[in-house]
């Protein structure tokens, strides 16, 4: 699987062709882009990471999901730096044979970057800048899968 | 070791990281944290709230009770917000 | 939601594109696109249809998803007609505030569209023509959708 | 009324539709199996496995038990594999 951290944005449409172009062993493409919402008046959102960090979790989250999945080719990225509304912060896609090993790795992927990926958002708008805070329902969501390990 | 600081800790402690070298009772994550809280009042507010806190030695997550071992590179932030 | 039923092929870049284009309420994509595999040998698919209730199911599994989850917009294409591999089927697409939604509800799509929407699949290859079978697996998938409503 | 057949029940009678006036005595789906089954020996063998056949009542999917009503449009079919 392939993983980047940039700051620079990415094209959706070239990744996912790229995922089953020139083969026949692709059944199921699944995807998710992540973007900013003007919420609240939002202006700005900007993604601070640890370099080094960052690559490694993402490479081991892959990893992860490679030995839990027949996964036959992948793209996470995640961007950084300063994003405004309506642009792609986080891209993941999956391609495997059958649909069901598609969405769950996908969705396994979002989760556990949600809290193992070190990447801090902080939003600017009418009240400044302040930082986002982390929350409970993606600990809930990324320890579902850890019941099939440990069930 | 170097020691890193993200986000608000980075902006409440005033710098991206410091190179430092504690006593060697400090002993692990938790003992660290406390040693780096007695350095200013700018320290001892960032790391009030050890519920907030995260450290990653090495770039690996930490655990308050994790030996610091040979860690070179000890980091210090809050809550991860990505995806 | 767009529904659209056609033999002919879908931009999946355009398709997606068009779903947060111009607006800053949408968080999160998710999108699934089913391909033709070449399985043992498979040449060809044809895709055989009941057009009118084709596009009824559709429009009804759409509006059953609308339902269930705040979807800010939506597509969903299947073709019919002769296929091959590497061929795109199917694509649902999903956009709505945040990924649980858009997860949920693609993946409830693709199930219900599994076994309400009438298309049938003959394989082509070195075995002549035979017609694909239903899998109870479809089944089964979709029917935990039920449990929602009927606790 | 009219009725279709599709995938491999059309191909096992041998024509896509037929128009047709069942008798009164035909009241169901069930009923209506039974009847189009008598027509000729390849009706009866497309439709030997009630399993593996699906109906819609003027696009609608019924049971064997639903009265046929008022349908004018009856389909009949294997079960689905789109997707």
């Amino acid at each position: 699987m392939q993983v980047r951290v940039q700051p620079q944005p990415f094209d959706t449409a070239a990744e996912l062709a790229a995922l089953s172009a020139g083969r026949a062993d692709v059944g199921a493409i699944a995807s998710f882009t992540g973007l900013v919402r003007a919420d609240d008046g939002l202006t700005a959102l900007t993604l601070e990471h640890y370099p080094g960090m960052t690559e490694r979790q993402l490479a081991a989250i892959a990893a992860e999901a490679e030995a839990r999945w027949p996964i036959l080719a992948g793209t996470l990225i995640h961007r950084h730096g300063r994003l405004v509304p309506g642009d792609a912060i986080v891209l993941v896609a999956i391609a495997s044979p059958h649909r069901a090993t598609a969405f769950e790795a996908c969705s396994f992927l979002m989760d556990w970057l949600k809290t193992k990926a070190p990447f801090w958002k902080a939003e600017e708008g009418r009240w400044g800048t302040r930082w986002v805070s982390a929350k409970t329902e993606d600990d809930t969501a990324a320890s579902r899968w850890n019941k099939v390990l440990n069930p | 070791m170097t020691v890193l600081y993200f986000a608000w800790v980075r902006e409440q402690i005033g710098v991206d990281e410091e190179t430092l070298t504690p006593p060697a009772s400090v002993e692990t994550v938790a003992d660290l944290l406390d040693w780096l809280a007695a350095r200013s009042p700018n320290h001892a507010a960032a790391l009030a709230d050890r519920t907030a806190i995260r450290v990653a030695l090495d770039q690996d997550f930490a655990q308050p009770d994790t030996p610091l071992g040979t860690a070179q590179e000890v980091a210090i932030f809050p809550p991860v917000t990505g995806g």
